[in-house]
């Protein structure tokens, strides 16, 4: 057990120093976007003095590191401070983003996961055959289209032409486990593109591991043909997809901006990319803590996989 | 016997991924010869009049644009995937055939977080800061895709890189290049060409999309993939605007990776094909 | 697809479980590796297939499992009665075996499937009983080492142990036919005797089993019926008892004869030694002082299991040094620390008084030229996609700056040298025989003009006849190459009587015992290496 | 051209008003950012919100003449320095009445210097030390200079009426025609009839605000029944759905102005040949089909077509590629290499520019359009760069001129000093006949015409769409008037 739990230490006690690379990245890449909270609050009246103002009374004339020190400082007493913009504590925004995020991401990951393996598994069976062309064309062809332009399609046909689904969640606000309809296609059109890339690397995998002797020994055994491909070729194959999913659950969960905005589905990505343009620092410096620990747990959780499947790595020369 | 018609007729299963990749390759490569001048702008978003395919958003041909367009389409796809793999794959193998987990994590961590902060506002905001040109948007792009990349090649590589067959290269002084091309990569192509395939689309909208955010490319290129970001604000009073230029991307990418499909098959082709009877024996 | 053909009508007692009819497989480009073979496998009987190395075993008996080569030509007829699976060990257990699971889970799979349904915890406790079972039957560990065994994969196996865990499959899964390709190859003698009192037992329960083997004591001790093949041809075939006391045909005579002698240790070396007792201890020539070698192992208490410990033993320049002991003994891992593969062990390792580095990645080509390894999985160290002479050559290019053109020739050459002509040198490693393969893996070794070579089984894999030329030629080796010095590996102690000086016995991961050959070989001291020695010259009591 | 916005709706508002229903308004939000106080008001959604809930005092009618609100009345001394404002009869709804301690409280507040309030500036005549509440419905106003267009002011763009003492506004109670239930930020905002409302109680029973940025993502929301109006649309979806039966196109015209901004301080621009040469550059009616889809009318370098005061007897400017080139020649400008400032802060601006960059290319000029990030533009803009894309919303000529033009003039982006100029706009500030204001504005717009910094090229129309039963929404009012976004007169059919 030892050896798997200092790795998981030692990967826990790095992803403390990568979060707070992630930070310090965001702050840097924020910092040097032109303007600051003050001038994009000022907006298209930017009178000098105006902009003087507001910058002192948000406390941006300290420096940089001042300010970055401060925050960190609360940090530390579990506080992520409050905007600059509306003053109100960062955690509220968070809070608020991450609810609708949540929901759409665990419901998006739950089909994701079933239908990229199953799609994935199935093409490689048949591989050449009908149905792995028509897979791998289908989720290509949607692949290649840009998540909005298939947004736009899928609300047309659905909502406007059909009146099955409601076109957007407008004004649900955070209650949309109560109108799941308003789920429907904002999770159809998450799902297209990732089923796409999982599926195809799922297939890969699996064709080489369908191959592989083992596989024979086991067909030969009359092992059920379920058990085949699920317990013997899928872990041999799934590595890749794993990680592939562990940046896709990054993704649902800090960048579906177009989909939330599509549907009107107020997210962390919206939070993010408004924050991002009001240069409000502390709310993306919060989004960063909480994308820098999402991902080290996420890349954690999908390294484990990859060497729970590949076990012999680590014993080579 | 199915495995014996299809090795009878080898180029078969090429046909669907060719067909579909010609169109677009041959509109990329050619176009821009075909194009002509630029005729006076229309009003935007016109369908039908003197051109054929109608007017975009800015009032331009969308023909004229669909011609011109290719050709950056086409080679930023392929230059930016080829530099994310080149970037990606050395980290990657170096990161699954070194026994030293300090070096691994060296590689491996720093790029771990770059992946925390979402692509799209990574290229922004890089973007924004440096303001890049057209090659210098489809380099960061490409470097966006580094640690995605990376991981999935570390991960498909982990279980090739611990077999006896590289003990056996090591023993022999074979170069880390040979072990880590010659084999590693040999053994997970499959894996490798699947995400190559499929980033290379993703590439060519993260170019557009930040595009039209003002980065890079200008937000009125002829670009097929800008101008299916652009002009979709038009789409249901020009569809041919975004539909042209899009089907363009879906039939480049859907061939591309069928024709990779089928070539890869092709590798293995023999490997499918079991053993054979002669017409006439018993059983 | 093929000739393969499953009926129900089970032959009854004495009938036929399995049958082989005028089986041709011709490869493209019209060679024939399977020539109009015929056989047939009888229930509660044992069909024994020998032959040369490549010639055609393997292939005829994978023709029962339905299985040919890539992109055969296939006639001729292949009946298996009652239409259950066929058991299957091959040569090269390895293969089949999941990396990414565990042995007990690759081996209650196949219980599983074989029980009837039952309530689910019901079904639990049988598929326990039926893996212990299997466990026993194949002669691997019960109690709490089966019990960590089963947590472990595949990869933490020694060969042998991947050989019996494939066995225990074979085993559970019940088959009325078992087709068993070297089954033994990776046991010493003690395991051996065991495993074939079991493949008796087995058989005398109503199961057909199709052996091949080069190790003519098993196939004495359980073939009702002997099969000989020649480059894909039948040139003999008939009782057991009738081929081997009356052989018909001079190569049947040629094949049986190396296996009936037991080469008593040449003497020679191991008198210039005697002669010269007083010499001063010498420095040249490896000097192994290992005071434990780790595997890092979750299910082991510590995170770790110690597979050799204190390992006192030198090799001279033109000397073999035999290391034997039962499987699992830490063999391989012993030749692994000496080759760099290993890195978790403490202690020193000194060539010619120079200290070498522990890992492969840190030795200069030229250290790497002087210590070369077989391994013991001929077929897993082999890079697929490439052809073998090309992958021989890569050694001579690499380790000795030799210009890729000459490297070729020379490849071509240390080839054909154990047997390989250039036609199977140009061939990708999938569609070499074991045997070739094995030959191939020692030429490759060769190669680099080593100035210790470290072989792991090499010969298990051979007839009487190649292994005759191969020991042969280490034997020539050790002459000619002034200085080259030999650590074999191996449970034939046969064939360590032919070559060694000293002989290292380990057992559980300890050296028990180490000497001159001729006198461990002849009179042990260890009541192990006695045990040891006795179940190899005993012959395995044949069946009837 | 566009077509004629009033037509789709042919007999629509007839009837009389039904009372009843709830509307919900889709608006472009702030995100997470929103807030109730009506004062930060920056957005056309927090405007629409505080219009709902608050009053001004006044308010721009149609050609953004100030139109008296909670102000019943204003009356300058001689000198134009003292205004006396009489407020109405009004409540908040909290039930007491508006007076003239609220209004005071409500511009100390707006000005104070620590707040930095976005009207603070348009407070900037009134000398609010010296103002005071003669009675409660009757404030004094000292102006620190004389100022003809006071009322103006009242109406400017934050200038609303809070309760005297107000610090929060999570509850916000004000005078307007609706009250506060509920508020997501970001989301929602749900208003509710007041009854007591002094200009009549709105129709609609509740006023929900809902939060879309995407614009498809309104005008679906809108299509599939889930909002009644929706703010700010595309002109091509405006094309795709007028006159379809399905929704109710509804164009404000005149609503931003479109132009490009020249710093007329600095080279190449500091020669007014090279100004008057870039004027001739532009094909207007190119530029509006193109970058406006159409939506839009041409523009003659001047702002505020429509509006009181404008001068529309100057004849129309069109492109003139010959006399471009000659007047750059004269100017030593051949080959002239610009660099266009735009960014995706404002529709219709990234198209413009390179619509712009191929017309000037006809004639020699080379431009490069550069690509600024958007949420500091209108800052960056107003000192580096020399061209750059310029747009403004709907304001009295007046204060475009104020703010714009004056050498003092906080947002002064073609850098347009000059003294003369400055003089011109005081003698009409000062001048209480508004013939001879008319003249003098008249004047300083024939000079702008003839050698200012904006090539303004054209008025974009402001496009809502809204559900087929909405009735009463104005087809007239620019955004940003009394009229636009205005739902107390809306109701549903
Ligand atoms: N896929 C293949 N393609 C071409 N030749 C093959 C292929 N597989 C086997 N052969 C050749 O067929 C011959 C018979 O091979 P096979 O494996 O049956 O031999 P074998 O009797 O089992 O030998 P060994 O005792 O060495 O295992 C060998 O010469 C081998 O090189
Ligand atoms: N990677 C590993 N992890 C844990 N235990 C291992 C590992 N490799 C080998 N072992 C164990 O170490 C012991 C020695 O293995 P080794 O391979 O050296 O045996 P061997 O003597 O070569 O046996 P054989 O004759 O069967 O090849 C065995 O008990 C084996 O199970
Ligand atoms: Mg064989
Ligand atoms: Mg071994």
């Amino acid at each position: 057990m030892s050896g798997l739990r200092s790795f998981v230490v030692r990967r826990l006690v790095l992803g403390a120093g990568q979060t707070a690379g992630v930070v310090l990245l965001v702050f840097a890449l924020t910092e040097a976007l032109p303007g600051d909270a003050a001038v994009t609050l000022a907006g298209d009246r930017p009178e000098p003095e105006r902009i003087a103002a507001i910058r002192a009374s948000m406390r941006l004339d300290l420096p940089a590191y001042e300010r970055l020190a401060h925050w960190a400082g609360g940090l530390l007493h579990g506080d992520l401070g409050r905007s600059l913009v509306t003053g109100r504590p960062v955690t509220g925004y968070l809070a608020d983003g991450l609810a609708p995020t949540l929901l759409l991401a665990a419901l998006t990951v739950a089909l994701l996961v079933p239908a990229g393996v199953g799609l994935g598994v199935l093409a490689a069976r048949r591989e050449g055959g009908r149905a792995d062309r028509l897979i791998s064309s289908v989720t290509l062809g949607i692949y290649a289209v840009p998540e909005f332009a298939f947004g736009v399609l899928l609300v047309f046909v659905f909502a406007l032409r059909l009146g099955w689904l409601p076109p957007t969640a407008v004004g649900y606000g955070g209650d949309l486990l109560a109108r799941p309809a308003a789920l429907v296609l904002p999770v159809a059109v998450l799902l297209a593109r990732p089923v796409c890339s999982i599926s195809r690397l799922v297939r890969a995998g699996m064709l080489d591991a369908l191959a592989s002797p083992y596989v024979a020994q086991a067909r030969r055994y009359g092992i059920g043909a379920a058990r085949i491909r699920y317990a013997h070729a899928l872990p041999n194959a799934v590595a890749p997809a794993a990680q592939q999913l562990a940046r896709t659950v990054d993704w649902l969960l800090g960048g579906v901006i177009v989909v939330e905005a599509l549907f009107v589905i107020p997210g962390l990505g919206t939070v993010l990319l408004t924050a991002v343009s009001a240069r409000d620092i502390p709310v993306v410096q919060g989004l960063a803590v909480v994308f820098g620990v999402l991902t080290v747990a996420l890349n954690l959780a999908a390294d484990l996989v990859t060497h729970r499947l590949a076990p012999r790595t680590g014993v080579a020369a | 016997m199915t495995a014996r018609a299809t090795a009878a007729r080898p180029w078969a299963r090429f046909t669907l991924g060719a067909l579909l990749v010609c169109l677009p390759l041959a509109l990329a490569l050619l176009g821009p010869l075909f194009a002509g001048a630029a005729g006076p702008r229309g009003a935007s978003f016109t369908v039908g009049g003197g051109a054929l395919l109608g007017t975009d958003f800015a009032g331009q041909d969308v023909a004229r644009q669909v011609l011109l367009g290719g050709r950056s389409v086409v080679l930023i796809a392929l230059s930016a995937t080829v530099l994310a793999y080149a970037v990606a794959l050395p980290l990657a193998f170096a990161a699954a055939l070194t026994h030293r987990t300090w070096l691994e994590e060296l590689l491996m961590r720093p790029l771990d977080v770059l992946l925390a902060v979402p692509s799209l506002l990574m290229v922004l905001l890089v973007a924004t800061v440096f303001e890049p040109g057209a090659a210098g948007l489809a380099v960061l792009v490409a470097l966006v895709n580094v640690p995605d990349a990376a991981r999935i090649v570390r991960a498909s590589a982990a279980e090739a890189a611990a077999r006896p067959a590289v003990e056996a290269l090591r023993m022999q002084g074979e170069s880390w290049w040979r072990i880590a091309v010659g084999y590693v990569a040999r053994s997970c192509l499959r894996t490798l060409a699947a995400d190559a395939g499929v980033r290379m689309t993703g590439v060519l909208y993260l170019v557009a999309t930040a595009a039209f955010l003002g980065v890079g490319v200008d937000p009125d290129a002829a670009d097929w993939a800008v101008m299916v970001d652009r002009n979709r604000t038009g789409l249901f009073v020009q569809p041919w605007a975004v539909v042209v230029p899009a089907l363009l991307i879906v039939a480049l990418s859907m061939g591309t990776n069928l024709l990779g499909d089928a070539g890869l098959a092709d590798r293995a082709g023999t490997g499918r094909t079991k053993g054979r009877t002669r017409k006439g024996s018993v059983g | 697809m093929s000739g393969h053909d499953t009926g129900n009508q089970r032959g009854t007692a004495g009938e036929w479980a399995a049958c082989v009819e005028e089986l041709r497989i011709e490869m493209p480009g019209g060679r024939r590796i399977v020539d109009g073979v015929s056989l047939t496998v009888r229930a509660g009987a044992v069909t024994a297939l020998v032959g040369a190395s490549g010639s055609g075993k393997t292939t005829t008996g994978r023709a029962l499992l339905g299985t040919y080569p890539d992109g055969a030509e296939v006639a001729g007829r292949v009946r298996v009665a009652d239409g259950g699976p066929v058991g299957y060990v091959p040569q090269h257990p390895a293969a089949v075996l999941n990396p990414a699971r565990r042995v007990g889970a690759l081996l209650s799979d196949i219980a599983r499937a074989r029980l009837p349904a039952l309530p689910r915890r019901e079904r639990r406790a049988a598929v326990r009983a039926r893996v212990l079972a299997a466990l026993a039957l194949a002669q691997l560990p019960e109690g709490p080492e089966g019990e960590a065994l089963l947590r472990r994969h595949p990869h933490q196996l020694s060969g042998g142990q991947q050989q019996r865990v494939v066995l225990a499959q074979a085993l559970l899964l019940g088959a009325e036919v078992v087709v068993a390709d070297e089954p033994t190859t990776g046991q010493d003698a003690l395991t051996k005797r065991r495993i074939v009192t079991e493949l008796a037992r087995l058989t005398g329960q109503g199961i057909a089993v199709l052996l091949l083997s080069h190790d003519l004591d098993v196939v004495h001790a359980l073939a009702d019926e002997v099969v000989v093949l020649r480059a894909g041809r039948v040139v003999e075939s008939g009782p057991a008892d009738r081929v081997r006391t009356a052989p018909r045909h001079p190569y049947t005579r040629e094949l049986l004869a190396f296996g009936a002698e037991f080469a008593a240790p040449d003497g020679t070396q191991e008198d210039a030694e005697a002669a010269a007792p007083a010499a001063p201890p010498r420095t040249d020539g490896l000097r192994i002082r290992l005071a434990a070698a780790r595997y890092r192992d979750r299910t082991h208490s510590g995170g770790s299991v110690t597979a050799l410990r204190d390992t006192a033993l030198d090799v001279l320049p033109g000397s073999c040094l035999a290391v034997v002991g039962r499987s699992g003994s830490g063999k391989t891992t012993l030749g692994r620390c000496l080759a760099g593969l290993h890195r978790d062990w403490d202690g020193t390792l000194t060539l010619d008084g120079a200290a070498l580095p522990h890992s492969v990645r840190s030795r200069t080509p030229g250290q790497l030229a002087a210590v070369q390894y077989v391994f013991q999985d001929a077929r897993a160290a082999f890079d697929e996609h490439r052809t073998v002479e090309a992958q021989t050559a890569r050694t001579a290019v690499r380790l000795r700056g030799t210009p890729a053109d000459a490297a070729r020739e020379e490849a071509r050459a240390t080839l054909a040298r154990v047997g390989l002509d250039a036609t199977l040198a140009a061939r990708t490693p999938g569609r070499l025989s074991g045997g070739e393969l094995q030959r191939a893996a020692l030429a490759r070794a060769l190669t680099a003009e080593p100035r210790m070579l470290v072989c792991d089984e090499i010969t298990s894999g051979l007839d009487a006849v190649s292994r005759r030329d191969i020991v042969a030629l280490l034997g020539a080796l050790l002459r000619e190459r002034d200085g080259m010095g030999l650590v074999l590996i191996t449970h034939d102690l046969d064939t360590a009587a032919a070559l060694a000086d000293r002989v290292a016995v380990l057992d559980g991961g300890t050296l028990v015992e180490a000497g001159p050959a001729r006198r461990l070989l002849t009179t042990p001291t260890h009541p192990f290496t006695a045990s040891l020695l006795a179940a190899a010259r005993q012959r395995v009591p044949a069946r009837g | 051209g566009a077509g004629g916005s009033g037509s789709d709706g042919s007999g629509g508002d007839a009837g009389p008003p039904r009372r009843g229903g709830r509307l919900r308004a889709a608006f472009a939000g702030g995100g997470a950012n929103e807030t109730l106080d009506p004062h930060l008001a920056n957005l056309f959604s927090d405007v629409a919100r505080a219009k709902a809930l608050f009053d001004k005092l006044a308010d721009f009618g149609a050609d953004l003449t100030p139109r008296p609100r909670l102000a019943a009345s204003w009356q300058p001394n001689k000198t134009l320095d003292r205004w006396t404002v009489t407020l109405r009869k009004a409540a908040f709804h909290h039930g007491r009445p508006v007076t003239a301690d609220d209004v005071l409280f409500s511009f100390r507040r707006i000005a104070d210097p620590a707040k930095a309030f976005r009207s603070k500036a348009d407070l900037d005549p009134i000398d609010l030390k010296a103002s005071r509440a003669k009675d409660p419905r009757t404030v004094e106003f000292h102006l620190k200079r004389p100022t003809a267009e006071f009322p103006d002011v009242l109406a400017a763009f934050g200038a609303y009426i809070v309760p005297a003492g107000t610090r929060s506004f999570d509850r916000p109670v004000g005078s307007g025609p609706f009250r506060h239930v509920s508020f997501a930020p970001g989301r929602s905002t749900v208003l509710r009839r007041f009854d007591d409302y002094w200009d009549g109680a709105p129709h609609l029973d509740e006023l929900e605000f809902v939060a879309a940025d995407e614009e498809s993502a309104r005008v679906n929301a809108l299509l599939g029944g889930q909002v009644e109006y929706a703010h700010e649309l595309s002109p091509a979806t405006a094309r795709a759905h007028e006159g379809r039966g399905q929704i109710r196109i509804v164009r404000l015209k005149n609503s931003a102005m479109q132009a490009f901004a020249m710093k007329t301080d600095r080279p190449p621009f500091d020669d007014k040949r090279v100004r008057q040469a870039f004027f001739l550059l532009a094909d207007r009616a190119e530029l509006v089909r193109g970058a406006l889809s159409g939506a839009g009318e041409i523009g003659n370098d001047l702002f505020g077509k429509g509006y009181a005061y404008y001068a529309d007897g100057l004849p129309q400017r069109t492109q003139d590629l010959d006399r471009a080139r000659q007047l750059l020649k004269q100017a030593g400008a051949q080959n002239l290499k610009v660099t266009l400032d735009t960014s995706d802060v404002a529709a219709g601006f990234t198209e413009a520019a390179g619509i712009f960059r191929d017309q000037a290319a006809k004639a020699g000029v080379r431009i490069t359009v550069r690509h600024r990030d958007k949420d500091s533009y209108w800052s960056d803009i107003l000192e580096s760069g020399t061209l750059c894309s310029y747009r403004s919303g709907a304001m009295p000529i007046e204060m475009h001129l104020s703010q714009r033009l004056l050498t003092d003039s906080t947002t002064n982006a073609t850098h347009w000093h000059h003294k003369d100029f400055d003089a011109l706009y005081q003698q009409a500030r000062s001048t209480a006949d508004r013939g001879e204001r008319t003249a003098l504005y008249g004047r300083m717009q024939r000079r702008l015409h003839a050698e200012g910094g904006f090539l303004v090229w054209g008025f974009a129309d402001w496009i809502v769409g809204t559900a087929q039963r909405v009735r009463g929404v104005s087809r007239t009012a620019p955004a940003n008037s009394l009229d636009w976004a205005r739902f107390d007169k809306v109701w549903l059919a």
